[in-house]
């Protein structure tokens, strides 16, 4: 199934999953087929039980499939794990509030046995893209709720793992704060060419972001449509008033609403 | 099932324990007699005897289930050899403890969150009566209540229970009644209610998850208390002094019957605290 | 009775001195919340001594605060051997042992759900017994010196610190958890980096208990059997000679000792969980 | 020390309790050591003297001294030297009577031990009672010129607990035993009596008075008060000798009225039996060469004496003589 030339990473087959609460089965994820190439940035979007979270989570070895396939680099997700393939950015920040910023992004590193000097090395590094120079003495709570969440960005990047998963990872952030992070992970895509995963629920932010928009609705939760960006890489802000943009949000929009038509 | 294998299972671990350790510390007992004796003795001959001594180092499981049993079931409730009877007087020092920690903890929480003088002043000097050790002051208690006319074991005990079982509630309640965010406080000032009404709308029924949460550490404060205020002050009923009678006497199987009608109260308490708990829980519509 | 009126007049002043105290500024200080106890708790002893005599107590009932005092002054040497018997070697290495032993336990049984299932359970109900009525078994298997009572100490602290370790082992967020599965962390690593730091405002929660669970443990254990020193010793021997001043001296000490416990263990717990939001102002 | 007792107390006494009513506390819990105040009362011997007696059981921190200093009893039966040392602490008891006439107390020790007689005690571990109980046994230490602070040839002493343990667990070489009851105790644990070695106080010559009625010196002021005791202690005495003619109707009787429910049959009447050796011969009334024999072996106290000087008025005839007048 390899395409050397768009070089697929992810790829899903006719996924299924399944969970069994009290309630009895509830099914999460329904014949999911996708294919995430190299450097992709893909949104997934879709109201709330649609199953975008769980697919990043599958994709991260965090949540198992019932049936299905689903490769990561070409090897099962558990373990490309192993391989450190992934950096993961929750919702909430998720830094450990008995260590410093710095600390915080030294902790996988420690974990993953880079050297001393490395770490440091790589900590300043992170800490700098993330424009958090100085602050990496600082403990969690004495910065603010954006700061936090750029931090909790730099600890998965520190690693330089090749996919980088973000679960509404700006969900919790006012708008301007929002903007602000959103041109800066634009930004770090473009420097580092990584794979990126990103769950969300905002249109505008999907469509400003992504290269690939990934529709999903719920009850089952299964994709309805896919929506490849024709917006340039470059993309500044006001990107978002121009017809292109307002097109694909449309289209977005009109996914969204029919997957809602559905139940 | 689901939920009892595993506990069986760790029960069933604990009585095999038991057994092992009972035949190896009672069998230096059957060595020394025999010894005295003048006689050799195998550890054939040796186990069997290690299952019903008189007075075992550690009486086996089924020994003490015996001797429990017979407290419990084969004595008329009102009979002094009954642990149903030890039992009540026990319960009964429990529950007025208990009661009188409640209303202990409650007004202290009470007054602690309306005075900051209070606050202040009595606070500190709450957790740190809390590390003295209450036995110590057992036989004060007794001496104290008996020249204020009150002669009876009764109010020391309940005195003792009381002074363990005030201080989880005292905590709770001062957690609970502060509980209310400054939102709703504003709120009901925007309605022009008063301090009552604040106290009585918002502060108490905030406060009565915490509250309720407090019981069943107070309920076996209370009882350690009961048991305790009953080993040093003489108290000739209850199941503390049965315990106190057992190794006085030297009939270890006493003092283990009464250790266990001790757990079993203590078990039926904290059921019964725990299902007041969730009753006033789902009234409230707190989900359990 | 004039000794009465007094104490009476100078708990009045001072109460009212706590209450000025409090509404003043000096109260947000950390002198004043130092001062307002201190005031409160000499007006208490002032009172207890006004009452004493002005009611004239016998000595043999309630001895006063003075004499209780003058007590301590000449019998530094006995309590300080009183102490060291009870507290150094039976409290503190029973301390130690039993939160350790549950340490142990609690890490053990952490890879095995149904170990912890089952006994979770049961140390739960077992934290809410009158363990202290195991004090006379023990001491008549670990016999009358320090042993028996660092035993039932150990037994009296064990249960608490389980139940509250495994709980705060449990405590780490799950979406930490998640990030540590992310990074391939092992066991060990997990442990070790997220759940025993996660798990320290339950330690030292556990550990408070323990303190105090641990001094009653040990004093109770000495009414059941002991060499002729120790707290509970000479309470319970003094009780008998009615040699109360003695007793009331003991007391101190014990409370001095438990408080001392506890505001070290607080201060560790500052130390150790300064992240927490309860240690933040 | 004149103003031992709180005029609160004092006025609480004379106004709540009626004439008739007697508060006594005993020394232990109900055992046939106690048999006399039992028969006594179950046999309707103070009803007769139209007394209303309530009796007290005491218990292992029960000090009879305190109870009776708190106001919680009118007459405890207590042992002389705890007595003493309340009176010279300024308790001021009186004896009023002493049913006792003999020590029931000894040392039981394991023949193993290789003890046969007390200069064998070097360097063993001894148990005693505390709680007043321990004046009679550091006299004889001092005497015997053994310290008693675990120094070598001195002896190691342990503070028994309430039970025979530490003979059984090999803890202690000796332990205290009463002849009537933990003696027996050793015994029934499968122990034979050959296999012991026992010391009576009363054969050393260090025997102090046990069990007997002492009530506040205050209070004997009072003619209705001393009209009250005359009549308790003729009535008791009266139950004291019924028991030692009906020794085992005496000790169902204190079974009837255990509390604990853990007395048993046999022990009650096998102590029955011995209490009444140590009973018998004695009226009530209080021998007074035995008093300052006991006065005299506690003074003998060594460092740590029991009393520092001889006691004055720490008891008196006057009951008794009225009492066995008639």
């Amino acid at each position: 199934m390899k395409d050397k030339a768009s070089q697929p990473v992810i790829e899903a087959r006719g996924l299924n999953l399944v969970f069994q609460t009290a309630d009895g089965p509830v099914q999460a994820l329904k014949d999911v087929n996708l294919t995430i190439n190299q450097g992709d940035f893909v949104s997934f979007i879709g109201p709330s039980g649609c199953g975008k979270t769980t697919f990043l989570r599958a994709i991260a070895a965090l949540e198992h499939p019932t049936s299905g396939t689903l490769t990561v680099n070409g090897m099962p997700p558990d373990e490309a794990r192993r391989r450190r393939a992934y950096g993961y950015v929750f919702q909430a920040a998720g830094l450990y509030p008995w260590r410093t910023i710095a600390g915080n992004i030294r902790l996988p590193l420690e974990i993953m046995g880079f050297s001393r000097a490395e770490q440091d090395e790589r900590t300043a590094r992170v800490l700098d893209l993330v424009e958090l120079t100085g602050f990496g003495k600082k403990f969690p709570w004495q910065l603010s709720g954006g700061m936090q969440q750029r931090a909790s960005i730099a600890r998965a990047l520190a690693f330089d793992a090749d996919i980088l998963l973000m679960d509404e990872p700006f969900g919790a952030l006012d708008e301007i704060v929002r903007d602000r992070l959103n041109e800066e992970v634009l930004k770090l895509w473009a420097r580092t060419g990584k794979t990126i995963g990103f769950v969300t629920h905002s249109i505008p932010e999907a469509v400003y972001l992504s290269t690939k928009i990934v529709v999903m609705s719920p009850r089952p939760g299964r994709i309805t449509d896919v929506i490849d960006s024709p917006l340039p890489k470059e993309r500044p802000l006001d990107i978002r008033d121009s017809r292109e943009f307002i097109e694909i949000a449309h289209r977005v929009r009109e996914g969204l609403r029919a997957g809602h038509h559905d139940d | 099932m689901n939920r009892a294998l595993p506990v069986l299972t760790v029960l069933t671990g604990i009585v095999v324990i038991w057994y092992a350790a009972a035949v190896w510390m009672n069998a230096a007992w059957v060595f020394d007699q025999a010894q005295r004796a003048g006689q050799e003795v195998t550890w054939a001959e040796v186990i069997p005897q290690t299952m019903d001594q008189p007075r075992p180092l550690l009486p086996p499981p089924h020994q003490v289930g015996a001797e429990l049993w017979k407290g419990l079931f084969d004595q008329a409730v009102t009979s002094k050899r009954s642990l149903v009877y030890h039992g009540i007087v026990t319960l009964k020092g429990t529950m007025m403890g208990f009661g009188l920690g409640i209303v202990v903890g409650v007004l202290l929480a009470m007054a602690i969150v309306r005075f900051r003088v209070m606050d202040l002043s009595v606070m500190p000097w709450a957790i740190i009566s809390q590390t003295v050790p209450i036995v110590a002051l057992a036989p004060m208690i007794i001496t104290v209540s008996s020249q204020l006319g009150l002669s009876g074991r009764d109010v020391p005990k309940a005195v003792i229970a009381a002074y363990l079982s005030f201080f989880p509630v005292l905590v709770s309640m001062v957690k609970g009644l502060r509980s209310p965010d400054q939102m709703q406080l504003d709120l009901l000032k925007t309605y022009g209610a008063g301090e009552a009404a604040t106290f009585l709308k918002l502060r108490l029924p905030a406060s009565m998850p915490y509250f309720f949460a407090s019981l069943k550490v107070a309920v076996a404060a209370s009882l350690v208390g009961t048991i305790v205020g009953e080993l040093p002050t003489g108290a000739i009923e209850g199941l503390g002094a049965r315990m106190l009678i057992g190794s006085q006497f030297g009939e270890p199987l006493i003092m283990w019957a009464a250790l266990f009608a001790a757990a079993i109260l203590a078990g039926l308490l904290i059921l019964v605290v725990g299902m007041v708990e969730r009753l006033a829980r789902r009234r409230m519509g707190v989900p359990a | 009775m004039t000794a009465l009126w007094i104490a009476i007049g100078v708990w009045l002043a001072a109460w009212a001195l706590n209450v000025w105290l409090s509404a003043s500024p000096i109260s947000q200080t950390r002198l004043g919340k130092l001062l307002v106890p201190l005031v409160f708790g000499a007006t208490v002893l002032v009172l207890w001594e006004g009452l004493v005599r002005g009611l004239g107590v016998a000595p043999v009932i309630l001895p006063a605060p003075s004499a209780i005092a003058a007590k301590i002054a000449v019998s530094l040497p006995i309590l300080w051997q009183d102490f060291a018997q009870t507290i150094l070697k039976g409290a503190i290495p029973g301390f130690l042992i039993g939160a350790g032993a549950a340490f142990l336990v609690a890490i053990a049984i952490d890879r095995s759900p149904f170990l912890q299932r089952g006994l979770l359970p049961i140390g739960n109900f077992v934290a809410a017994l009158p363990i202290v009525g195991l004090a006379p078994i023990l001491v008549m298997w670990f016999g009358f010196d320090w042993q028996s009572k660092a035993a039932v100490v150990v037994v009296m602290v064990f249960f608490p610190m389980l139940v509250n370790i495994v709980a705060g082992l449990q405590a780490s967020e799950r979406m930490q958890r998640d990030l540590m599965a992310t990074w391939g962390a092992s066991y060990v690593q997990t442990l070790v980096k997220l759940r025993l730091p996660a798990a320290m405002p339950f330690v030292f929660n556990g550990l408070k208990i323990a303190s105090t669970l641990a001094l009653i443990g040990a004093i109770v254990a000495e009414f059941f059997g002991s060499p002729v020193y120790g707290m509970g010793f000479r309470i319970s021997t003094e009780v008998g000679r009615l040699g109360l001043d003695m007793v009331w001296a003991e007391i101190a000490v014990a409370a001095l000792a438990g408080s001392a416990l506890y505001g070290l263990i607080a201060l560790i717990e500052r130390w150790v969980t300064f992240w927490h939001p309860s240690q933040r102002h | 020390m004149k103003r031992l007792l709180t005029a609160a107390f004092l006025a609480s006494m004379a106004s709540g309790a009626s004439a008739e009513d007697v508060k006594l506390q005993l020394k232990w819990v109900t055992q046939a050591q106690f048999a006399g105040y039992y028969v006594a009362k179950d046999k309707g011997f103070y009803e007769e003297e139209g007394l209303n007696v309530t009796i007290l059981p005491g218990g292992p921190d029960i000090a009879p001294t305190q109870v009776i200093a708190g106001g919680g009893a009118d007459v405890i039966v207590e042992w002389m030297p705890a007595a003493l040392a309340a009176r010279e602490k300024g308790l001021p008891l009186v004896n009023i009577a002493q049913p006792f006439a003999k020590s029931g107390m000894m040392l039981t020790c394991l023949a193993e031990t290789g003890i046969k007689e007390p200069k064998d005690f070097a360097d063993k571990t001894l148990g005693v009672w505390f709680f007043g109980n321990e004046y009679p046994f550091l006299s004889w230490m001092s005497q015997l010129g053994f310290k008693t602070d675990g120094s070598p040839g001195g002896v190691t002493v342990l503070k028994q607990g309430f039970n025979v343990d530490p003979l059984l667990q090999k803890q202690a070489a000796c332990i205290s035993t009463m002849t009537y009851n933990e003696y027996w105790q050793v015994i029934d644990a499968g122990i034979k009596p050959e296999d012991l070695v026992t010391f009576k106080y009363e054969d050393q010559g260090v025997a102090t008075l046990e069990d007997g009625l002492y009530v506040l010196e205050d209070r004997l002021a009072d003619p209705a008060f001393q009209e009250t005791m005359v009549k308790f202690v003729r009535a008791s005495m009266k139950g004291w000798k019924y028991a030692e003619e009906n020794p085992d109707e005496a000790a169902m009787i204190v079974l009837e009225n255990d509390q604990t429910g853990a007395q048993t049959e046999q022990h009650q009447k096998r102590m029955m039996g011995e209490i009444a050796k140590l009973t018998a011969g004695s009226n009530g009334a209080l021998d007074v060469a035995a008093a300052e024999q006991t006065v005299a072996t506690l003074l003998a106290g060594g460092s740590d004496p029991v009393i520092t000087k001889a006691p004055e008025g720490a008891w008196t005839s006057v009951i008794t003589d009225k009492a066995l007048a008639n």
